[in-house]
C-alpha cells in the first residue's frame, strides 16, 4: 500500500487510513479486461433488441404499422407505446425525485407525437442484432411533419410551434392562461433589488448563450431483461442506480418495484446521464412479450441523439457593484431548453448562479423551456456551469474596471458561514475564500505571463452536492477481514474511499475490507451514485454499521473473558479489558474464535443524512491564441478545490482532473450542432469533438480541507465542483489573450477567429458578426 | 450494415476480375478506415468487399533508385513516416502521413485509400500535389498515369471507371534546395478531419533567396483538392520573404470557394486557405534553406 | 455467407465460422467472447476497441474480422501472464490512473504498443500516441504520467523482455 | 410561533410580505394555519397531497427529505426551496 499514511492533503491529521493512497480493490479485473459491464452480459438463448427511431424533430404519428417488420427473418416481437399496461399513476417516484410518469413513458416510446430527431417510436426483438436492426426499417409510420422549434428564443417567442398543446407555464402553483413552451417559471428574491442597483456607482448587464452539451460517456447505454413466468424480472444494465432502475421501470411497467431485481453491472461512465432509464422498461416489455432474455445496447449515434444531453441555455446577468468592487445588487434570468419534456435542472442554475458571493439584494429567475431536442439530463452539477460561465465571466469585467486583481475582487465579496444564498438558505461551514487564497498564493498564478496572445483567467464555482439514502451491510470472517456489501454503483473508486472509512473505523487495513457493489435483492434501499454523494452518505453508513460490528466485536471479548461488556474498551484494533490488562485481543484474532462467542457477526446500517458539506473552487488557466486560426490552446491549468477531507487523494484528483477536462471541452470545443431541420449534425466522436491527451496539459490540484462538521472524516462531495469554474476560466483567459469578450459557448476556434477578424474589420462582407 | 461477401485475392488480375464481376457491386478495401465506417453507417451498396492487401503491387513501397520512389495504393500512412531515408526526401508526404487521425487509423489509413474516397476534406491530398504524385492506375485492359491533383473529380467520386484500381502511387526525385510541408487546420490537436490543408513545395535558387519553382495544393476548401497553377507561374522567381507568401495567400483565397458544415464556416476556410498556404510555403522554404 | 476464419489470438489458434460484415471487435466479443476488448463508437473514434494486428495498434471496430486471416491477434486478455500484470497494469491501478475503467483495455494495449516502439518516451510523445484514445472520466493526467513511470520501471527492471 | 419565509412567486398571496409565522408542529399544520391567513396559498405549496413536485422545505437551513410530516420546534424558521438532484 503505497503512499502516506497523511497523504499530501494540506492539513493531513492523525488519520491511519484516510488521506492514504490504498490500490483499489476493484482494479485488477479493470485492467486485465475481466470486469464485465453491461455489453459483455451472455445470457444463453438471449434475443437482441433494437429501436426505431423518429427522422423528424416534431411530428404527429398519423399510423404506425409493424406487420411487415414483425414477419421479417428472425423477428420475435414489436413494441410500441400501445403496449404499455394500463394505469391511473400521474406522478412516480425516480428514487432520486418525482417525475411525471406520461412524459417519462412518451420518451421512451413515442406517444401520439415525435419530438426530437431519435425519439424511439417501435422496439424490435430478433434472433440477431443485424436482423433487429434490419427489421426496424420495415416498420412503415405515417407523419404529419411539423415545423421545429430550435432555440429558446423562438420557443419562448409568441405564436412559436407548441411541443404540447396541453401545457401552461407553471409559477409555483399558477397557470399561464394560454398554453406555453415554457413548462415553468421559478423566482428567488432577497433583500430589495432596486434599492441595491440604487446604491451600485457601475451596472454591468450581460447576455449569454450556451450550446446544448454531453455527458460524452465512452460506454454506450445497454440494458438486458428476462421476464420469467412467475411475473419475476430480472434487469441487467449500466446505470448509476439499481434502485432508481427498478422505480424507474416499475412505474412506467405499472408492476410492483418488489418484482424486479435490477443488477448494476459495472458503469462504465455516467457523470448524471445514467440517471435515467432508456432501454430496461423496453427490453424488459420485449421479454415479456417473446418469453426470452432481451439484450440491447446503443450505437454511439443513438447516445447522443436519444438520451439526455445538459441543456443549452441564454442566460442575462446584471450586476451593481461600488466603485471599491462591493457588490450591491444582482439579478439574472436564466432560460435553460428542458428539450421534449419538461424537467431542466434550471432551478439548480438557480441556486449557483451567484452562490460564490455576498450579495444583499439578489433576484434570480428561472425558465424552463421545451424545444424539439432529446430530454436533457444531469451533467455532473447539473445547470451550474452554463450559470457559472455568466457570472463568473461580469465578476472578472467588474475586477478590471475597479482594477482590482480578480482574486481580490472575490475575496471582497467572498460568500461565508452564514452568507444567505439567493434561494433563502444561510451556508454553514464552508471553505471558498480558502481556496481563492489557496490559488493566490500558488506559484501558477504568480509565474509572469510571457509570450504575446497568452493569457490568464480565473473562474470559481458552487456546487451544494447531496444526502440522499444509503444501506450497506458489513460482515466479519473468520479470517479478520471484513465484507462491505453496497448499492452505490462505482464510477470513481467509491468502493475504495468506503473500503477505507470501514478500516478506519474498525482498525484494520483497507486490504483487508471487500467492498462489493450488489444488486437490489442483497443490500437495502441505497439512491443513485449521483450529486457527488457516495463517499459522503453511503460512507455515513459505512461508519454507522462499522461502529455496531465494533461494539459486536466488544460484546464477544467480553464472552470470550467472560466479564460485563461495558468492561471491555477498544483502541485502533485492539480490545482490551479495562479490569485486567492482561486480557487484550486483536480484531482478527476475535474474529477467529467468532463461532464460540455466538456465530456469524453481521450488521446493517441505513441513513438518510442531512449535514451535507457544499463544495467550493477556483480554478486557475492560461491559454495561447493563434491570431491567424482563433484555435485556443491551453498551456496550463491548476484547480484549488475545498474538499473538506480527502480519502483517497488520487481519486479525489482524479475527480478535480476529470471534472475540470470535461469543462474544457465544454469551453472550447463541444457543442451539440443542429441544423434548420432539427438534426444533429455532430453524432459521433469525430465532430462531436471530446478534448484528447494532445489538447491538454497536466491539471494541477490543490486539494483544500475545510472538514464538513456533518461528516465524522469531514468529507464533502467532491465529484461535481470541478466542472463548474472552467467555462468562464477560459472565457477570462481568452480575454487576457486577446483584449475579446466571448459570451457563447463554445468560444471554438470558428467564433474566436470571427472575433479576431471583426476586431480588425477583415470579416468579410456578407458575414454578420 | 447489409450482408456482403469478402474476397482477399493474391493477385492483381484476380483483383481485377472480381472487381468487375457483372450484375454486383464491389468495393475496393485497402484501410478499411473510411470504406467501413460508410459501409455500417450510411448504408453505401455493396456486394462483394475485395481485400487488395494481399497484392505485392499496392503494399509495394521502395525507392526506384535516384528516380524518385513508389508508394503502393494500399500501404498504411505508419509504414511511409517509419521509413527513415524516404522521410528525408519527402518532408510533406510525412507531415500528411503523421497527422490523419491517431495512431491506430495510421496503422490502417492509406493515401490510396484516402484519395480513393475523395472527400473534399482530402485530408493527405495537399501534401501529394506539392510533391508532384502521380497515380498509376490498372485494368484489365492496362495501366495508365494520372497526376494526383486530376485524381479526385467531384465529392466521393474518382476519374477510374468501372473495373479500375489505384495500384500505386509515383513520386518524383527531389530535385536540390528542395522544400516541401503540408499543414491542416483542425480544431483539436488531433483526431478531426481538416477544416482546410495546405501542401507546399519549392526549388530555391542556388543562394537559397528566390524561388525557382513552386508549387501549392489546397484541401477542404473545394468540392476536390486543388493545385493553384496560377501560384506557380506568378510567383516563380520571387524573392524568399513574407511578401512572396502574402502574395501566394492572396492568391490562394481567390480559388477557395467552400462551403459551411459543421466542421467550419465558408469564409473562415477561405481565410484559412490563406494562412496555411502562407505558413507552409515558409516552412517548405526554410527546409529548403536548411538543405543547402 | 459464412466464412471460415483461422487466426491467433494471444498466441492461441482460434477457427470460426463468421459474416463477412461482423468486425473483428464483433467477433472477440460475441463469438470468441472475449469481452475485454470494449466498443465505444464503433467508427474509429475513440480506441476503446484497440487490439494489436500482426504487431500493428489498429482499432478493431474498423478490422472485418476476415482480415485477421492467418494473423496475429493480441487483445487486453494477453498483456498479463501467469507471473502477473504486465507493469503497465500494476502502474496504472497504483496511479489511479484509471476510474471507470471502459477505456483502460484500450490505453494499457495502446501504451503496451508505444513502449515496445520508444521504450523512453517524453511527455509529448505520450500525448500524440495516446491521442487516439479517448477517457472522459480521468483528464489524461494520471493515465501520462502511469505510462511515463511504467517505462521508468521496465528500463529498470532487470528481468528480461516482459511477456508482450 | 414557526418563522415562515414565503418564497417570491407566494408574496402575491400574502400581500407581499416575506417574513411571516404561523402556529404548528409540522409543515402540514404550519401550511394549513397560514392558508386561513392567507386563502389560497395551501394550493400552491401542496398537490396531490404532498408539497409540490420540485419543491422541497427547509428547517433551519437543513434541506428535509420528509416533506409535510417534516417536523418543526417552536424557535424553527421554514422555508420552501426547489429539489435538487445530482448528476
Amino acid at each position: 500500500m503505497s503512499g502516506s499514511n497523511n497523504g499530501n492533503s494540506q492539513n493531513g491529521n492523525g488519520y491511519r487510513i484516510i488521506g492514504s493512497r490504498p490500490v483499489r480493490h476493484d482494479g485488477v479485473d479493470k485492467v486485465t479486461g475481466r470486469a464485465l459491464y453491461g455489453a459483455d452480459l451472455r445470457l444463453s438463448d438471449c434475443l437482441h433488441g433494437k429501436v426505431l427511431r423518429s427522422p423528424h424533430a416534431h411530428a404527429r404519428i398519423l399510423s404506425i404499422d409493424t406487420s411487415e417488420a414483425l414477419a421479417s427473418p428472425g423477428v420475435k416481437a414489436v413494441i410500441t407505446s400501445a403496449d404499455y399496461p394500463e394505469t391511473e399513476s400521474k406522478i412516480i417516484d425516480l428514487g432520486e425525485g418525482p417525475a411525471i410518469l406520461k412524459d417519462l413513458r412518451a420518451n421512451l416510446l413515442a406517444d401520439g407525437k415525435v419530438l426530437y430527431k431519435g425519439h424511439p417510436i417501435a422496439a424490435v426483438a430478433a434472433t440477431d442484432p443485424f436482423l433487429a436492426r434490419e427489421a426496424t426499417k420495415k416498420i412503415k409510420v405515417e407523419y404529419e411533419v411539423l415545423k421545429p422549434v430550435l432555440h429558446i428564443n423562438d420557443a419562448m417567442a409568441e405564436g412559436s410551434p407548441l411541443l404540447h398543446e396541453d401545457l401552461h407555464t407553471d409559477s409555483l402553483g399558477k397557470k399561464s392562461d394560454k398554453p406555453s413552451n415554457v413548462a415553468k417559471h421559478l423566482r428567488f428574491e432577497i433583500g430589495d433589488i432596486d434599492k441595491g442597483f440604487a446604491e451600485a456607482d457601475e451596472i454591468f448587464e450581460r447576455e449569454f448563450d450556451t450550446a446544448m452539451v454531453h455527458q460524452g460517456y465512452i460506454e454506450p447505454h445497454n440494458a438486458t431483461a428476462l421476464w420469467n413466468a412467475d411475473g419475476h424480472l430480472t434487469i441487467w444494465s449500466s446505470t448509476q442506480g439499481a434502485f432508481s432502475v427498478r422505480a424507474q421501470t416499475a412505474g412506467i411497467l405499472n408492476i410492483p418495484e418488489s418484482s424486479i431485481k435490477a443488477v448494476p453491472m459495472e458503469i462504465g461512465g455516467g457523470f448524471g446521464g445514467k440517471i435515467p432509464v432508456y432501454l430496461e422498461p423496453i427490453a424488459a416489455m420485449l421479454s415479456k412479450e417473446t418469453g426470452k432474455a432481451v439484450k440491447m445496447t446503443m450505437d454511439r449515434d443513438e447516445v447522443f441523439e436519444s438520451t439526455g444531453p445538459t441543456p443549452g441555455s441564454v442566460i442575462k446577468v446584471k450586476i451593481g457593484v461600488k466603485k471599491n468592487g462591493k457588490i450591491t445588487a444582482a439579478d439574472a434570468s436564466l432560460a435553460y431548453e428542458a428539450g421534449a419534456f419538461q424537467g431542466s435542472p434550471v432551478n439548480c442554475g438557480m441556486m449557483c448562479i451567484f452562490a460564490p458571493y455576498d450579495i444583499e439584494h439578489v433576484r434570480v429567475d428561472g425558465y424552463d423551456v421545451l424545444v424539439n431536442k432529446p430530454k436533457t439530463a444531469a451533467y455532473r452539477a447539473p445547470g451550474a456551469t452554463n450559470a457559472s460561465m455568466a457570472s463568473e465571466t461580469v465578476i472578472d469585467e467588474i475586477a478590471r474596471w475597479a482594477s482590482l486583481d480578480p482574486i481580490e475582487l472575490r475575496k471582497l465579496n467572498a460568500a461565508k458561514e452564514g452568507t444567505v444564498r439567493a434561494d433563502g438558505l444561510a451556508y454553514p461551514r464552508i471553505g471558498y475564500v480558502e481556496t481563492l487564497e489557496a490559488c493566490e498564493s500558488h506559484e501558477h498564478y504568480k509565474a509572469p505571463k510571457e509570450g504575446s496572445f497568452r493569457g490568464r483567467g480565473v473562474a470559481s464555482g458552487f456546487w451544494f452536492n447531496c444526502g440522499f439514502k444509503s444501506s450497506v451491510t458489513v460482515s466479519v470472517e473468520k479470517d479478520g477481514t471484513v465484507r462491505l456489501i453496497e448499492g452505490s454503483t462505482d464510477i470513481g473508486g467509491t468502493r475504495t474511499s468506503l473500503a477505507m472509512q470501514l478500516a478506519e473505523i474498525l482498525g484494520i487495513e483497507a486490504e483487508d475490507v471487500r467492498p462489493m457493489v450488489v444488486d437490489t435483492d442483497s443490500v437495502g434501499y441505497t439512491d443513485i451514485t449521483g450529486g457527488s454523494r457516495v463517499t459522503f452518505a453511503t460512507g455515513l453508513a459505512v461508519i454507522e454499521a462499522g461502529k455496531k460490528v465494533q461494539q459486536e466485536m466488544a460484546r464477544r471479548a467480553a464472552q470470550l473473558w467472560e466479564v460485563d461488556a461495558s468492561d471491555v474498551e477498544v483502541e485502533l484494533d485492539v480490545y482490551r479489558s479495562k479490569s485486567d490488562s492482561s486480557k487484550s485481543i486483536t480484531f482478527k484474532e476475535l474474529a477467529g474464535s467468532l463461532d464460540e462467542t455466538g456465530g456469524a457477526l453481521s450488521e446493517q446500517a441505513s441513513v438518510s443524512p442531512q449535514g451535507v458539506g457544499g463544495g467550493f473552487g477556483t480554478h486557475i488557466v492560461d491559454v495561447e491564441v493563434d491570431p491567424d486560426t482563433g484555435k485556443v490552446q491551453v498551456l496550463r491549468y491548476t484547480a484549488a478545490q475545498d474538499v473538506g477531507k480527502a480519502i483517497h487523494p488520487s481519486y479525489v484528483e482524479g475527480q478535480i482532473q476529470g471534472g475540470a477536462v470535461q469543462g474544457i471541452g465544454w469551453a472550447i470545443y463541444e457543442g451539440y450542432h443542429y441544423n434548420e431541420d432539427g438534426h444533429m449534425t455532430n453524432a459521433n466522436f469525430l465532430d462531436y469533438r471530446m478534448p484528447t491527451t494532445l489538447d491538454l496539459p497536466m491539471i494541477d490540484t490543490i486539494l483544500v480541507e475545510v472538514p464538513n462538521p456533518g461528516h465524522p472524516f469531514g468529507v464533502r462531495g467532491v465529484g461535481e465542483v470541478p466542472i463548474v469554474p472552467p467555462c468562464a476560466a477560459l472565457a477570462n483567459a481568452i480575454y487576457d489573450a486577446i483584449g475579446i469578450r466571448l459570451r457563447e459557448l463554445p468560444m471554438n476556434s470558428t467564433r474566436v477567429l470571427k472575433a479576431l477578424l471583426k476586431e480588425k474589420g477583415a470579416l468579410p462582407q456578407g458575414v454578420e458578426a | 450494415m447489409d450482408a456482403f461477401d469478402y474476397f482477399a485475392p493474391d493477385n492483381l488480375s484476380e483483383a481485377l476480375t472480381l472487381l468487375a464481376t457483372p450484375n454486383k457491386t464491389s468495393r475496393p478495401l485497402a484501410g478499411g478506415t473510411d470504406l467501413i465506417v460508410q459501409l455500417r453507417e450510411t448504408g453505401l451498396k455493396c456486394d462483394q468487399v475485395i481485400d487488395l492487401k494481399n497484392l505485392a503491387e499496392l503494399t509495394q513501397f521502395q525507392s526506384e533508385g535516384g528516380k524518385g520512389w513508389t508508394i503502393g495504393a494500399a500501404v498504411p500512412c505508419s509504414e511511409i513516416y517509419e521509413n527513415a531515408e524516404f522521410a528525408s526526401q519527402y518532408p510533406g508526404i510525412i507531415d500528411a502521413a503523421s497527422l490523419i487521425g491517431g495512431i491506430q487509423i495510421q496503422n490502417r489509413a492509406s493515401f490510396g485509400g484516402n484519395l480513393c474516397n475523395a472527400s473534399p476534406a482530402a485530408d493527405a491530398i495537399p501534401a501529394l500535389i506539392a510533391h508532384s504524385v502521380t497515380c498509376q492506375v490498372a485494368s484489365k485492359s492496362g495501366t495508365r498515369e494520372v497526376n494526383v491533383e486530376d485524381f479526385c473529380q467531384s465529392p466521393g467520386k474518382t476519374v477510374l471507371s468501372e473495373g479500375e484500381i489505384l495500384v500505386s502511387l509515383k513520386l518524383p526525385a527531389t530535385p536540390k534546395r528542395f522544400g516541401a510541408a503540408y499543414q491542416r487546420f483542425i480544431p483539436r490537436n488531433e483526431m478531426d478531419i481538416a477544416v482546410a490543408g495546405a501542401g507546399s513545395s519549392v526549388v530555391l535558387s542556388e543562394d537559397g533567396k528566390t524561388i525557382e519553382s513552386l508549387r501549392v495544393g489546397l484541401g477542404a476548401v473545394a468540392p476536390t483538392p486543388l493545385l493553384v497553377q496560377e501560384i506557380s507561374d506568378k510567383l516563380k522567381g520571387k524573392e524568399v520573404d513574407s511578401a512572396t507568401f502574402e502574395q501566394a495567400a492572396e492568391i490562394a483565397r481567390s480559388y477557395a470557394n467552400p462551403i459551411s458544415d459543421t466542421r467550419g464556416e465558408d469564409w473562415q476556410r477561405v481565410h484559412l486557405a490563406g494562412v496555411l498556404t502562407q505558413r507552409t510555403l515558409q516552412i517548405a522554404c526554410e527546409r529548403a534553406q536548411a538543405a543547402l | 455467407m459464412k466464412t471460415y476464419l483461422k487466426t491467433t489470438i494471444n498466441g492461441e489458434d482460434k477457427e470460426l465460422l463468421c459474416e463477412p460484415r461482423q468486425s473483428l471487435l464483433d467477433v472477440l466479443r460475441d463469438e470468441l467472447e472475449l469481452t475485454g476488448t470494449k466498443e465505444g463508437c464503433n467508427n474509429g473514434n475513440c480506441g476503446a476497441c484497440n487490439i494489436m494486428l500482426d504487431g500493428r495498434l489498429v482499432n478493431s471496430c474498423m478490422v472485418l474480422a476476415l482480415e485477421a486471416q492467418g494473423k496475429q491477434v493480441e487483445t487486453i486478455e494477453g498483456v498479463a501472464d501467469t507471473e502477473g500484470l504486465h507493469p503497465l497494469q500494476e502502474v496504472f491501478l497504483e496511479e489511479a490512473a484509471l476510474q471507470c475503467g471502459i477505456c483502460t483495455p484500450g490505453f494499457i494495449l495502446s501504451a503496451k504498443s508505444l513502449l515496445e516502439k520508444n521504450p523512453n518516451p517524453t511527455e509529448d510523445d505520450v500525448r500524440l500516441w495516446l491521442a487516439g484514445n479517448l477517457c472522459r472520466c480521468t483528464g489524461y493526467d494520471k493515465i501520462v504520467r502511469a505510462v511515463l513511470e511504467s517505462a521508468k520501471r521496465l528500463s529498470e527492471s532487470p528481468q528480461s523482455e516482459v511477456a508482450s | 410561533m414557526p418563522k415562515i419565509i414565503i418564497p417570491s412567486q407566494l408574496r402575491e398571496v400574502t400581500g407581499g410580505e416575506a417574513n411571516v409565522s404561523a402556529q404548528g408542529s409540522t409543515v402540514l399544520e404550519l401550511i394549513e394555519n397560514l392558508d386561513e391567513q392567507y386563502p389560497g396559498i395551501r394550493d400552491r405549496l401542496i398537490e396531490d397531497g404532498k408539497l409540490r413536485m420540485g419543491l422541497a422545505a427547509a428547517v433551519d437551513n437543513e434541506v428535509s427529505s420528509y416533506g409535510l410530516k417534516q417536523k418543526v420546534s417552536e424557535g424553527s424558521t421554514v422555508q420552501f426551496i426547489p429539489a435538487i438532484s445530482g448528476g
